[in-house]
């Protein structure tokens, strides 16, 4: 395990970046990712600042040049931050080729930034906001609402992952290249990949909903002057969960046929929970 | 309330919404982190948590895909918090206290990232004439000193006089409306979990939410056991996957 | 017995094996239905449904392959459930009350599908006359009248007499007979298990009943439960027999 | 998922035969399939009538060929009334081509038939009668035996799904014909759809055959002056469930090596349960 | 300790190293068996079993690939078993009396291959002389008898001092080393998984090891409900396998 | 099932062994296995022993052969004795061969045997008494824990197990032969079959493991006047069995990375539990 991948850190000390460089080109772009963020241009300014420091390195000497990276890398620019640093170390290594005058054009550079920005936002927002993110707070939750006060602190390891898997990212990209980060991204193992976590994110995305929706009814009910039925017994006896259920799938629907609004959805919940709630028609269980 | 708490309430939302390190607000931004630390401040760790942790459940699905962010999980802690500690208001009304405000906290957000569009023209210009500190000023000094003021001031106005206002009215809340936010607090975490299964929600994947979801209600296993046998079935699912494609080829 | 209820209970067994509308009969002639409506005739709904339930198990998995009838659930219902209720009788006796006559119901079928034969042999003669009329009364109305007859007279005989004999024969029970039934009750339902696993228990299968077997038996999950994780598990292994099929081609 | 199944619908309208007449064909063959079931036909005077008015109208004005298709449909026929139901849509479309003059001998809409009903016997056997019936009952039966009303009336499920499945049976045998019908035969997917099915029906099977065979063993015995020693939690100590799995399979093994008498062999097994009852080898649990 | 019980001890000994029969040793030398017998001996059946088991599963996952013992399950069983039930002392010191005793019967079982080398050197020359009884005594006779005098005579010896000595030591030892011996109770089993996992674990399987540990930590079933459903998943597997590769072909 | 497995047995009726010469050498094999097993030639003498009745059959007024055949088998040799078994099968059928006058070198029955005890080793090792046995083993402890005294002579199911599947081996061994026992070694089969025995052997490994090893940490402390947290309570909220399965991985990973020490190790973790122990660091849980 330890033997293969030092083949490539080896060769990485023939090229222009060493490690450290690349860790600050990473330092930077973690810390400021969204702090700039606009309607416009979203992670544009962040991605020029981030590499602004690598590339003068890398034009050393060539002003001009260094002009025209910056200027190529302000442009419009939007990806999940963690494994889009991969197409940063990409981009460096285009640069890097560039810079030593090979036939690299802008448009290549561009072209490939802008081409995979898009589906690693996707595995992005799939990996680490939507599986890695509420697993890691319902772990601190459950142990929160138990009183324990490592809870709290919990929520830290979220960054601290980003950062070793998003440096990671970012190292490999510059020591494959396009061509090796294009292959990977057209086999099947990247498709694989996002199977496996989605199939890890919908498991828990089912088990958090059963865990945190809490949701049961407090209607009772009198047959033939027979004991009070209760309604949710009934419900548990024909399906656990039933509820909970239905309201995940409620708001699914919702959201899938009548457009993502959110706002407008959030108020319609209120209203709900606040009438079912006032006539004793729902309660939190 | 205490001039202090509030100051440090109004600092505690700003740090939490700085975004200064991709993710940690995510941490620093947390109700859960915000019931810790107030929670401490008051000298009611306990409650602190728990309140942190119902308002953090709502918002735990949340994502904010194309930086647009659909609710403020902190300024709904950060107000709701606080206030619930001084005035010992109950979780359920804790939790119909915070609602609103993580709605509000979406305007501030659009207004941070339509100022943040005469930074970036800004910064072209710098990038013209080759000024890297310029660029450094513009994607993260003048952006976060705005945010200041848009954070900090507006929280450390509504703690500094909200207790008032809010016992004056939950004293007068009727019991039927205090059921209603239990029921929402309840509920409005489904919203998130709804929001991720759109995404990764292919069909013919949804049988492992359904698993998971089930292995919960009738085996009553807790979410850390479901983390484990969630990644033990999808690692077994990769692996196959990657042998089965050898085999072929 | 009161004639009302023998007339009832004739009633409904004609009704539960008139077999028209396909499925239906599996509903209207269940000793679960019976035991539901007796009960409330009896006002001893619960007693009636525990009892209709324990009936109904012995027959849960029986399949009627090729139009046979392995044993009457009906009859077997509609003797034991009313007489059982009228003299308080328990439901492991209730059971070998049932049970003989589950196997004789098995020859009124056998005389209704003898007879069928002649209604056959009209209706081709109706078919060679293109009298749809002719075709339809001897595909529902002559077998149905016919059934009647056979189905509400034994019924209301023995349930009109049935009781008082009933209770003679029980008072005079020793307890070791009633265990015994006790027993049958409990083992009956593994015949039609057996049988189900004949038809569609392929060997590669057979892992799945015993999961499903020891899900039970070791995790206590309850029929619902099974039903739900073993759908799931269906869905993947059909969705992923799919996939594989398509990367294949 | 609404749009694609909008087009054969719309092709309908052009077709001899409409919505409402397919499922007037429906409602004649549910109403009476098993009603003039006999031992020489079985079900062929159903599938006739069922037949007869969508024949009517297709040989409308032509006597000579309804009455030769009535015939054709008098013969023998024995399916799974469900799933069976396809047989019917396509046999109809098959008659309106032959009412139209196209060339379809007898031999080939028989010949259907009579290929098709076997195969498809099975499947509807094993999804709707061995896999779907005993999960409703036995849902019905563990409220029921809760006491709770709604349990005697959910077996009423079970007609319900038949009448939807079966007139989306038949609808789509006659939009899709025979040569579609046939080559959804032959594809692997029925069989995947079986074996699932039979996945789940096995799963079930294990599940009931658990929770609601119930023998125990009441023997009890002393070893050494100790404490009585209980047989059944020795057994439990070995595996759950023993005594009731080998009931199941003595039955299983019974039936596959001595032929399926059922009759001889629910009458063993009462005499077996009241040898073993009155003597305390065994009892209910 | 009274003669009898310290010759029957050698005499079990022996047999339980004897290897006569590939694997009747892992029973006849289990401290299980053992126990079984050193308890009736001692009119202390529960005792003698617990006390077996507990020294059982400390060896429970030791296989001795190559021949070569990691650890002589037998002789720690011996020796502590009925020193424990004489003098009435607690499964966890009798833990560790038995431990230093696995350790040093892999000495005894050195002496016995070292000298077995001449035997085959012997059995050579029979060969040659195409004489079957001789080599029969050097595959069996001699060793055996060697045994005898290796294993009976120390074990005899032991056990007929053995307990004095401990009863003495013990009184002696503080609570604090009692604790330390429990935990290497409870520890050492894992050595034994641990080799188990080295010789099977593919890193691709791994993940089946995390669901059986987690089934048993969340879930709560037992070893048999474990096997079974184990048992049930590795069939699916290999039918699945094998299915596949038909399909292939 | 009963009817294919005939024929090779009928067929063996004209093959120089019986079944019952067969059973003896099998018998004879299993008797001595590991009797006289030395670090020089380990089961050279018990191979040897194990054939020489049959192979006098064999070559039965052929002393030279039979001398030859003594001393070709009284070399090293070691595999799992009930896989194994396998080998002793075809060996004998290959000695037929070659007392029959078939051209079959030394080299090749020799080669053959080397050859396969390796990876039946592997397989018997894995299966047999890493799988089998601590099954049984642990099926047997956790009666005897709860007094019942059938515990204490489960482990006889143990070779039971391996006499019915070894004489198994050794019989096919020898009807099979030489040819179809290799091209059996090389289809996947025995591959999947390892692979599915693996996957059962590491599920019962975790069982065992979260089973049998019992540690718990019995510390306490107590923040700001609280009520005294419990370590170990805060522990199982976050995995459950952690330290259990924190000791397993820490030998595993010593073993993998130290070599397989094992004396040295089980002293190690002596000294660890005492001191531990004394400290009230760990506990047995
Ligand atoms: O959706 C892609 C991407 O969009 C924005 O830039 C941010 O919200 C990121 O966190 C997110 O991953
Ligand atoms: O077995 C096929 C078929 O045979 C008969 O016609 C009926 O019992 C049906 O319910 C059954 O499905
Ligand atoms: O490892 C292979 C083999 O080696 C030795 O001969 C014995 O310990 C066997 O039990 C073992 O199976």
């Amino acid at each position: 395990m330890t033997s293969k991948p030092a083949d490539p850190i080896k060769e990485a000390e023939k090229r222009a970046l060493s490690n450290k460089d690349l860790f600050k080109t990473f330092a930077r772009w973690y810390s400021v990712v969204e702090v700039s963020n606009s309607y416009e241009r979203l992670q544009a300014l962040s991605f020029c600042f981030a590499l602004s420091g690598s590339l003068r390195k890398l034009y050393k000497g060539d002003d001009e040049g260094y002009r025209e990276a910056l200027k190529r890398h302000i442009q419009f620019y939007n990806s999940e931050g963690t494994f889009g640093s991969m197409i940063h170390g990409v981009t460096l290594s285009m640069e890097e080729e560039k810079a030593k005058g090979n036939e690299i054009t802008e448009e290549v550079v561009t072209g490939f930034k802008t081409g995979l920005m898009g589906p690693i936002a996707g595995i992005g927002d799939t990996l680490i906001w939507g599986t890695l993110k509420p697993i890691i707070l319902a772990l601190a939750c459950s142990l929160a609402l138990n009183g324990v006060f490592v809870g709290g602190l919990i929520p830290f390891l979220f960054p601290l992952a980003i950062v070793l898997i998003g440096f990671g990212m970012l190292k490999s990209g510059y020591l494959l290249g396009k061509e090796s980060v294009m292959k990977l991204m057209q086999t099947g193992l990247i498709n694989n990949i996002i199977t496996s976590a989605s199939i890890l994110g919908l498991f828990m995305m089912g088990a958090l909903s059963s865990t945190y929706i809490k949701i049961s009814t407090p209607i009772q009910f009198s047959v033939m002057d027979s004991d009070p039925i209760v309604l949710q017994d009934i419900l548990d006896q024909i399906l656990a969960g039933i509820l909970p259920l239905c309201a995940v799938f409620s708001i699914y629907f919702y959201f899938k046929y009548k457009g993502q609004n959110y706002n407008k959805l959030i108020i319609m919940l209120i209203v709900i929970s606040l009438v079912t709630g006032f006539f004793g028609i729902l309660s939190s269980s | 309330m205490n001039l202090l708490v509030s100051i440090l309430c109004g600092f505690l939302y700003f740090l939490g919404t700085s975004r200064i390190g991709y993710g940690l607000s995510t941490a620093t931004g947390s109700p859960l982190f915000y019931g810790l630390i107030l929670g401490l401040v008051y000298g009611k760790l306990t409650e602190g948590l728990i309140i942190g942790a119902t308002i953090q459940l709502i918002y735990i699905g949340i994502i904010n895909t194309g930086g647009n962010m659909p609710a403020d999980q902190s300024l709904a802690g950060i107000i709701a918090i606080p206030i619930a500690l001084q005035t010992d208001l109950s979780t359920e009304l804790a939790v119909g206290l915070a609602v609103p405000f993580g709605v509000l906290g979406v305007f501030l957000d659009q207004i941070r990232r339509i100022s943040n569009s005469y930074w970036i023209s800004q910064a072209e210009k710098h990038a013209e004439n080759l000024n890297q500190r310029g660029i450094f000023n513009c994607a993260i000094t003048y952006p976060t000193i705005l945010l200041f003021f848009i954070t900090f001031i507006p929280v450390f106005i509504i703690t500094l006089v909200g207790a008032d206002t809010v016992t004056f009215i939950m004293d007068a809340m009727p019991q039927g409306i205090i059921d209603g936010f239990s029921v929402a607090g309840g509920i409005l975490p489904a919203l998130g979990f709804a929001i991720i299964l759109l995404i990764i929600g292919k069909r013919e994947l949804m049988p492992y939410f359904f698993i998971g979801f089930f292995a919960v209600a009738y085996l009553g296993i807790n979410t850390m056991a479901a983390a484990v046998f969630g990644t033990c079935v999808a690692a077994i699912v990769l692996f196959n996957s990657i042998n089965q494609k050898k085999e072929l080829s």
